[in-house]
C-alpha cells in the first residue's frame, strides 16, 4: 500500500479508496464523500439517486465539477485532484467497470475479448492470452474460450465480462447492477460465481445493485444514497436492525415509520405527516418524549381484515389496498392509509377477502410487534 | 402473405403494380434490345473496353480515398457533441441533394485555371486539374464520400457508447478503440456505405461531364462513354449499358438486407 | 408543329393550313443567328410560337431520328445530313451558310497576340499547351481533324467537347489555352476570344444544310425567312458565307 | 466532447477535416466566385427563369405519381412475404445504383421511336414521347421513385404489424388499414421519402440529357440549364448554381433528424 | 343466444363459444377444444405452449389447418368451420383484442382511437363519438378523451385499449397477457379496473396471464395449456387444491410430486424419475397400492439445514441451492436433490445459513405436511 494512504488513514482498515466527487448533470447534483477498504462496498438507493454517475465519475468518463479520487494501489494513484488540475482519462486510470448488459465485443473471441485489457496495457500477445485463459478458466468458461459472444447464454456473458474487467488487475472494480438483466434462474448461478470471484479478489469493490439478495450475501458494507447524497452507511447488519430510509426499508423488506416519541407508557410514535399514532410495547426509559423515533414493523405482523376487527391489537387503520403481488403461496398488499403498509398474508386470504386494488380493509398491527430505534 | 382479404387489396394491388411496371419496363427493354448475337462486337468496341477501364480505375482510386478520409470523420461526427457537429454533418450531406452538374461547376470554380486552388496550383506546382484524371477522381469523390460517410456514420452512432467506454477503462487510447472496437464493430455499415459510394461513383455523369470532359481513355468513364456512343454507335452504347445494368446488379446482390435503411 | 399530339397531319385537313408552333433544331454555332431568323418568322405569323433548340448535329439527327419533336433542323456539314432518317425529311435539303474554322485563344488582358502561351499555329505543338477541339463524331470536331491533319500537325488535345459552343467556353473560361471552333464562335464571343490567323489555304470550310422534317406548314415559312434577302444579311453580318 | 484525449484524437482529426475540405471547399468556391454585385442581372436570364419554371412543373408532377403509385407500392412490398417480394423489392432498387445515363438508354428502348412501348403507341396514337416534357417526368419518375418506395417500405415495414392485426378486429378491411392507421403512422418516412425522392428528381441529369434532350423551355430542366449556359453565359451558371445550392440546403434543412438512415 | 347453440349446449351454463383449433407453427403444434360460456376463462401454460397462438386463430389473425369456431352471439356466428370452407377474415369477426403493450394508434386521440372501431364497422361518425365517449368514461379516462397516446401512463394507455377493444361490443373478448408490460404497482390499478370492467362485459372473455394474482382474481375457469394441449380445467379452487402439473402448482405456490403409492402405514409415495420417496401422514384407506398419487407441499413447510437434522422430520434430502429470490423477509429458495423443491426461508436464516446458489444443505418436510391427491 502506497505512503500517501498509509498516513491518511489511521483506522484498522486502511483506506484504499478515497473519493470525494461533486458532479453536476442537468438538476441533478452529486456530492459523495467515500472512503472505501479492500472488499465489497454495496451502493444502493433508488432510481436516479446517482449510483451510475458516481461510478462514472470515478472511473473517468464523466468530469466531476470539483472533488478528488485516490486509489492507493493504482500505478498511478492520484486519479483526480481538480484543484490541482490533475484529471486522468479512463485509459490510464486502473479501473474495471462491468455493467447490466456484458457489451462483450462481439467481432472478438472470449480470449481475445479478455485479453483486450492486458494488450491495451502494453502486454505481449501470447502472455496477454495466457492470462486471458487464466481468467476465463477463473469464472468457469475455460472451454469456451473460442467461441464468439454470440454464442453464449447471458448468464455466461456476463461471467465473461467479469473476466475481462479483472484481467487488468485494476485497483478499483466498479459493477453496475451487474445480475440486474439476467432472468431469475441464470441470476442465482451468477451470483454465486460472482461471490466467489469477489472473494479472491486482492482490490476495492463498489457493487451497485437494487437487489437485497445482492446487498445481504456479497457485501461487507452498505452505502445507500438518495438525491445524490449519503443517507445510510453500515453493515448489512445495521441495516436490517435499523434502516434509516424507507427504501434501505424496503429493501429489507420491512414498514418504517418515521416519527416523534410521546413518552408512556405505552410508548407512542407520532406518526410525520399522518395523523395517526403508533402504540408501542417499547420500555419508555430509553425514549425520550418529543424525541425523533424510527418505528419498523414485520410486513407479517399486519394483519387484515374486513371488518373492524374487536380484539386486542391496539394499532387498527383504515385501509385500500393499492397493490398485490405474489411469491409462492403469500402475497405482499400494499396499503393505502393514515400510515401506509405493507401486509404479507396467504394466497388463500387473497381469494378470501377479494383483495384486488381499490379493496377498502381494516389492517391491524399488535404493539408487541412494533420496533423502536431513536431517528 | 395469407390469401384472406386478398380481394380488399385491388385497390393497393393495381397502383403498386403501374408503379413497378414504371421502374421494371425499361431495364426490360433495355433487354430486350439488346442484339445478343453480335454483343461480343459490340462489347470489343473501344469506347467500351476503354471506358470501363477508365471508370475501375477512377472509382477505384475513388474508393481508396473515401475510405482512408471518409471512415475517420464518420467517426469523429458520430462521437463529437460539439455544437458545430450538426453544421459540419449538413455540410458534408449537401452534395447528396446537390444537383451533380452544379458539383461540376463548383468544382471548376475550385481547381480550375482560375479557381480558388486551382490557381495557386498552377503557379506553384504547374500541374493543372481540369480535364484530367485525377479531376474524374475529384468529382466521384465529391458525390459519393458524403454517400459512404452517412452511412457510415449512422452505424457508428448506432454503436453503444458503452463499448467506447469498457475500451477506454480496460486502457484503449482513442485511436485502438477506434481501430480495434469501433471499425470492427460497423463492418456491415462500412460494406454497405462502401457499395453505395461505389455505385454513385460509377454512375457519374454530370459532375464528371461538367469538369473533368469526355476524352477517351482520359475522362471518358463508362456513363460518358454510353451518352457518346449513342449518337456514333447506338448498338455499343446498348452492350455498355447492359455491362452497366448487369454491375448494378450485382452490386445489389451483394448489399441485399443491408441495403434497406 | 412538331409530329405530336397527333397534330403532324394538320395540313392535310380542309381549309387554309394551320400551325401549332415552329419548332427548329440547329447546329449550336447558329444560336445567335437563327434567333434573328426566328424574329423574320415572328414578324410575317404574329401568334405563330417559334421554339428553337441548339446542340451538336450529330446530337440532333440522334434525337430526331429517335422521335424529338422538330419541323426543321439545320445541321452542321453534309455527314450529319446523310445520317439523318430519310423517310423523316420532306423534299430536298438545302445549304443556307458556309462557315470556316478558326484558332480560338483567350483574349488575355492586353488582347496583345503574343501574351497567351499560342501565339501561331505552330505552338500548339509546344509541351503543356492545352488545346480543346469538338469531339470527331461533330461536324465541328470532324473539321478540326482534317485542319490539324492538312498542317501536320499531331497536338495533345486536352478535351473532346460536346460541341464548338462547349469547346468556346473552355477557351472563355481559360481552362484551354487554344480551341478549334468555327470563325463565327470567334465573332459571337464579343471580344472574349481572339482567333489566331491560320496559314494561307489551310481554312476547312464546312456547309450548313437545312432539312424540313414535318408537314408543319410553319416549316415552309421558315425556310423562306432563312432563305430572304433579310435572313441573307443576318447570317453575312454574323460572318457566315453564304452558298 | 470531453476535451480530455483530444491529443490522441489528431490521427482521426487530421484525414477527418481532409475528407470535409474535399467536400465542403467546392461549395465555398461556388460563392466566393459569385459576382454579388451583378447577381440580380444574372438571375434575370431567360435560362434561369425558364429552367427553374421547368423543373419545377416536372418535379411536381413526378411527385404526384410517386405518391399515388409509389405508396401502395411500398405498402404491399412491406406487408408481403411472398418468395417473389424480395425479387421485387430488388428490381425496383436497381434505379438507385444503376447510372442515370443507363437509365436514360433504357428509357429510349422503351418509349423511343423504335422502343418497346414507343413504336406502338405512336402507331396507335401518333404521340411521341422522347424529348418532350413528358420524357422529363418519366426520367425523374425512373429515378426518384426507387428512394421514396425503398425509404417508405423501411418505415412501413418498422411499423409493428400488431397495428394492423388489431385494425382488422376493430373491423378495418386492408383498404381501410392502409390509408387510416399505416399512412398516418409512417408520415416522418413519406416525408422523408418525398424530399430524398424530389431531390433527386430535381437534380436528374444523365437520364435526362440522354432520353429528353436539353430544348429550352420544353426539357431543358435547372441542372442542364447549368450545363447549357456553362458555354454561353457562365455567370448566369454560377447564378443558377447558386440557387440550386440554396434548394439543397433548404431540404436538407427540412430533412435534418430524419435524415441519417 | 342463437339456435345453433342452444341445440348444441345441454349444460347449464350455456356454450358461448364453441372452438376446436388444430394450429402448426414450425415443428409446434397446438390442439385445443374449448367451449366457454359468458364469462372470464383464464388460458395459462409456460412459455411457448400456445396460448397466443390460440388467440391468434380464434381472432382470424392465423389460419388453422383444421377445426371450427362458433360464436353464438356474433352477428355472424360461424367463424371457422374449415370442412365447409368457411372462413372470415378478422374485419368480419366480432372479437375484441388487447395485447401486453396497449398500441393505441398513436396519431388519434382517445376518443378517435377508442371510435375507430365503430366508424369501421360503419357506425356513423357521431355515434361512434359518443360510443367512444362512454367507454373511456368507464374506464376512468373520460377527462383525457383529447390526448394523443403519447401523453398517457401506461396503465391508462392500457385502459384506453381495453376501451377500444370493448367499443365494438365485441361477442368474444381476447387478452393476451394485459397487464404483463405494466410495473407492479401500475399493474395492480389496473388489474381493479380490468376486474371491473370485465364484471360488466356480457360476452366471453378468454385471459391470457402468467400471474397468479390475475388467474385467482379475475377468472371463473383456469385452462391449462402446455405443448399446445390441455393439462388441467377448473375452477380457481379446483386448481389451488389439485394442481395436476408442476406449472400449475407453480402458479398456486406450491411443490407439486407426481409418483406412485406404497400402501403403508406409512403410506409413501415413490417419486418419479427420482430414487427418493416421500413419506405421509395420509390414512391409507384412499390410495391403493401402486396407484398414481400427486403430493403437495407447502414451500414454507421445506426447512433447510446447515447439518442433516436429527429430529423427528420423515423427508430429509440433501440440497443443492439453485435459486435465491426474495420478497420482503422472506425469501424462495430453489432446491436441487432427489426431488425438486422450494422453500421459504426468513431473511435472516438466508444470511446465517450463506444461501446463494450452489450452497450445500440438507432439507426436510414433515409427514403432515404432506398432501397427496390421487393422481
Ligand atoms: N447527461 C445527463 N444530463 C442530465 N441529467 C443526467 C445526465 N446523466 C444523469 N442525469 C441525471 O442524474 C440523475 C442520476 O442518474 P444515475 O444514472 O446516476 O442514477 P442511478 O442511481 O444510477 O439510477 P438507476 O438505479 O436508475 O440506474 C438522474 O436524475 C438522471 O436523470
Ligand atoms: N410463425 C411461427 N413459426 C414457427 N413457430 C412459431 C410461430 N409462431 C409461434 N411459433 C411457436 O409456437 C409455439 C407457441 O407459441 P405461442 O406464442 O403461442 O406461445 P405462448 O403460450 O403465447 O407463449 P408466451 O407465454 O411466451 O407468450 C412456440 O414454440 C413458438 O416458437
Ligand atoms: O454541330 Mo457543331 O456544334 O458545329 O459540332
Ligand atoms: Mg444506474
Ligand atoms: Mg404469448
Amino acid at each position: 500500500m502506497g505512503a500517501v494512504n498509509a498516513a491518511a488513514a489511521p483506522s484498522p482498515d486502511p483506506v484504499a479508496l478515497d473519493a470525494h466527487l461533486v458532479v453536476e448533470a442537468g438538476d441533478f447534483s452529486l456530492d459523495l464523500e467515500l472512503g472505501c477498504a479492500v472488499g465489497v462496498t454495496a451502493l444502493l438507493g433508488p432510481n436516479g439517486s446517482g449510483k451510475t454517475t458516481a461510478l462514472t465519475a470515478l472511473a473517468g468518463l464523466r468530469r466531476p465539477r470539483a472533488g478528488h479520487v485516490r486509489v492507493a494501489d493504482a500505478p498511478e494513484p492520484e486519479w483526480l485532484d481538480l484543484d490541482r488540475g490533475v484529471d486522468l482519462p479512463a485509459d490510464r486510470r486502473s479501473v474495471g467497470l462491468v455493467l447490466a448488459e456484458p457489451l462483450l465485443f462481439p467481432h472478438l473471441d472470449l480470449v481475445e475479448n479478455v485479453a483486450f485489457g492486458p494488450r491495451s496495457r502494453g502486454m505481449p500477445r501470447r502472455a496477454a492470452r495466457a492470462r486471458a485463459s487464466l481468467e476465463l478458466e477463473r469464472v468457469g468458461l475455460g472451454d469456451l474460450a473460442r467461441r464468439r459472444p454470440g454464442g453464449l447464454s447471458s448468464g455466461q456473458a456476463q461471467r465473461a465480462a467479469l473476466a475481462r474487467a479483472l484481467a487488468t488487475d485494476p485497483a478499483l472494480l466498479l459493477l453496475d447492477e451487474p445480475l440486474s438483466a439476467l432472468d431469475p434462474q441464470t441470476r442465482s448461478a451468477t451470483r454465486a460465481d460472482l461471490a466467489r470471484r469477489l472473494r479472491e479478489f486482492a482490490g476495492v469493490t463498489l457493487l451497485v445493485t437494487h437487489d437485497p439478495v445482492d446487498a445481504l450475501t456479497m457485501a461487507d458494507r452498505l452505502v445507500f444514497l438518495d438525491g445524490g447524497r449519503v443517507t445510510q452507511d453500515g453493515t448489512p447488519a445495521d441495516v436490517v436492525a435499523h434502516p434509516r430510509t424507507a427504501y434501505a426499508a424496503q429493501v429489507v423488506g420491512l414498514n418504517l415509520l418515521a416519527g416523534t416519541v410521546r413518552s408512556g407508557p405505552p410508548v407512542v410514535v407520532a406518526v410525520d405527516g399522518a395523523g395517526a399514532e403508533v402504540v408501542t410495547a417499547e420500555e419508555p426509559g430509553g425514549l425520550a418524549d418529543g424525541s425523533r423515533a424510527l418505528a419498523t414493523v414485520d410486513p407479517a405482523a399486519v394483519s387484515v381484515h374486513r371488518e373492524r376487527p374487536a380484539g386486542s391489537p391496539r394499532n387498527v387503520w383504515p385501509v385500500v389496498v393499492t397493490e398485490v403481488t405474489m411469491a409462492g403461496q403469500r402475497a405482499r398488499v400494499g396499503l393505502d392509509g393514515p400510515v401506509p403498509l405493507v401486509a404479507e398474508i396467504t394466497a388463500g386470504s387473497v381469494a378470501e377477502l377479494g383483495v384486488v386494488a381499490g379493496t377498502r380493509l381494516w389492517a391491524s398491527v399488535k404493539a408487541t410487534e412494533v420496533r423502536v430505534q431513536p431517528g | 402473405m395469407s390469401t384472406r382479404g386478398r380481394g380488399g387489396r385491388v385497390p393497393l394491388l393495381v397502383p403498386a403494380g403501374l408503379a413497378l411496371t414504371l421502374v421494371a419496363l425499361p431495364m426490360l427493354a433495355l433487354l430486350l434490345r439488346v442484339d445478343w448475337a453480335e454483343l461480343p462486337t459490340h462489347l470489343s468496341r473501344p469506347v467500351v473496353g476503354q471506358s470501363l477501364r477508365l471508370s475501375a480505375v477512377t472509382t477505384s482510386a475513388t474508393m481508396v480515398v473515401v475510405w482512408l478520409l471518409g471512415t475517420p470523420l464518420a467517426w469523429v461526427l458520430a462521437r463529437s457533441d460539439h455544437r458545430l457537429t450538426t453544421w459540419v454533418r449538413a455540410l458534408v450531406t449537401v452534395p447528396l441533394v446537390l444537383p451533380p452538374v452544379v458539383g461540376g461547376v463548383a468544382l471548376l470554380m475550385t481547381y480550375g485555371r482560375r479557381g480558388v486552388v486551382g490557381g495557386w496550383l498552377e503557379q506553384a506546382t504547374g500541374l493543372t486539374v481540369p480535364f484530367t484524371t485525377v479531376a474524374v477522381v475529384l468529382a466521384e469523390i465529391f458525390v459519393a464520400l458524403p454517400f459512404y460517410v452517412i452511412t457510415v456514420e449512422g452505424a457508428m452512432r448506432g454503436l453503444d457508447r458503452r463499448y467506447d467506454q469498457l475500451a477506454a477503462t480496460l486502457g484503449a487510447g482513442p485511436l485502438r478503440t477506434f481501430t480495434r472496437v469501433a471499425l470492427p464493430m460497423v463492418l456491415p455499415g462500412v460494406a454497405a456505405g462502401s457499395a453505395l459510394a461505389w455505385a454513385r461513383a460509377l454512375g457519374e455523369f454530370g459532375a464528371t461531364i461538367t469538369f473533368a470532359g469526355s476524352f477517351p481513355g482520359r475522362t471518358q468513364t463508362a456513363p460518358l462513354g454510353v451518352y457518346a456512343a449513342l449518337e456514333q454507335d447506338p448498338q455499343a452504347a446498348i452492350a455498355l449499358s447492359l455491362v452497366m445494368l448487369l454491375v448494378a446488379v450485382v452490386v445489389l446482390g451483394a448489399l441485399r438486407s443491408r441495403w434497406v435503411p | 408543329g412538331p409530329a405530336t399530339g397527333g397534330t403532324s397531319g394538320g395540313g392535310s385537313g380542309s381549309g387554309a393550313p394551320t400551325s401549332d408552333g415552329l419548332t427548329v433544331l440547329a447546329a449550336s454555332s447558329l444560336t445567335d443567328v437563327l434567333e434573328e431568323v426566328a424574329d423574320l418568322v415572328r414578324a410575317e405569323h404574329p401568334d405563330l410560337r417559334v421554339d428553337l433548340g441548339f446542340a451538336a448535329s450529330s446530337t440532333i439527327v440522334q434525337q430526331v431520328g429517335q422521335g424529338a419533336p422538330a419541323d426543321v433542323v439545320v445541321l452542321a456539314g453534309p455527314e450529319p445530313l446523310a445520317m439523318l432518317d430519310p423517310d423523316l425529311v420532306r423534299g430536298d435539303p438545302v445549304v443556307v451558310a458556309t462557315n470556316t474554322l478558326a484558332l480560338a485563344v483567350p483574349a488575355g488582358p492586353g488582347s496583345d497576340p503574343g501574351a497567351g502561351p499560342v501565339a501561331s499555329v505552330e505552338d500548339l505543338a509546344r509541351d503543356g499547351i492545352r488545346l480543346v477541339v469538338c469531339r470527331p463524331e461533330a461536324p465541328c470536331g470532324r473539321a478540326a481533324q482534317t485542319l490539324l491533319t492538312d498542317l501536320g500537325l499531331a497536338p495533345r488535345i486536352a478535351s473532346y467537347e460536346p460541341d464548338a459552343r462547349a469547346t468556346l467556353t473552355k477557351v472563355e473560361l481559360g481552362e484551354a489555352d487554344a480551341g478549334l471552333v468555327w470563325g463565327t464562335d470567334v465573332l459571337a464571343a464579343d471580344g472574349a476570344v481572339r482567333a489566331v490567323p491560320l496559314p494561307e489555304g489551310a481554312e476547312v470550310v464546312n456547309d450548313y444544310p437545312l432539312a424540313v422534317v414535318s408537314d408543319d406548314p410553319a416549316a415552309a415559312w421558315f425556310v423562306e425567312a432563312v432563305t430572304s434577302e433579310d435572313g441573307r444579311k443576318v447570317l453575312a453580318d454574323a460572318g457566315f458565307g453564304l452558298p
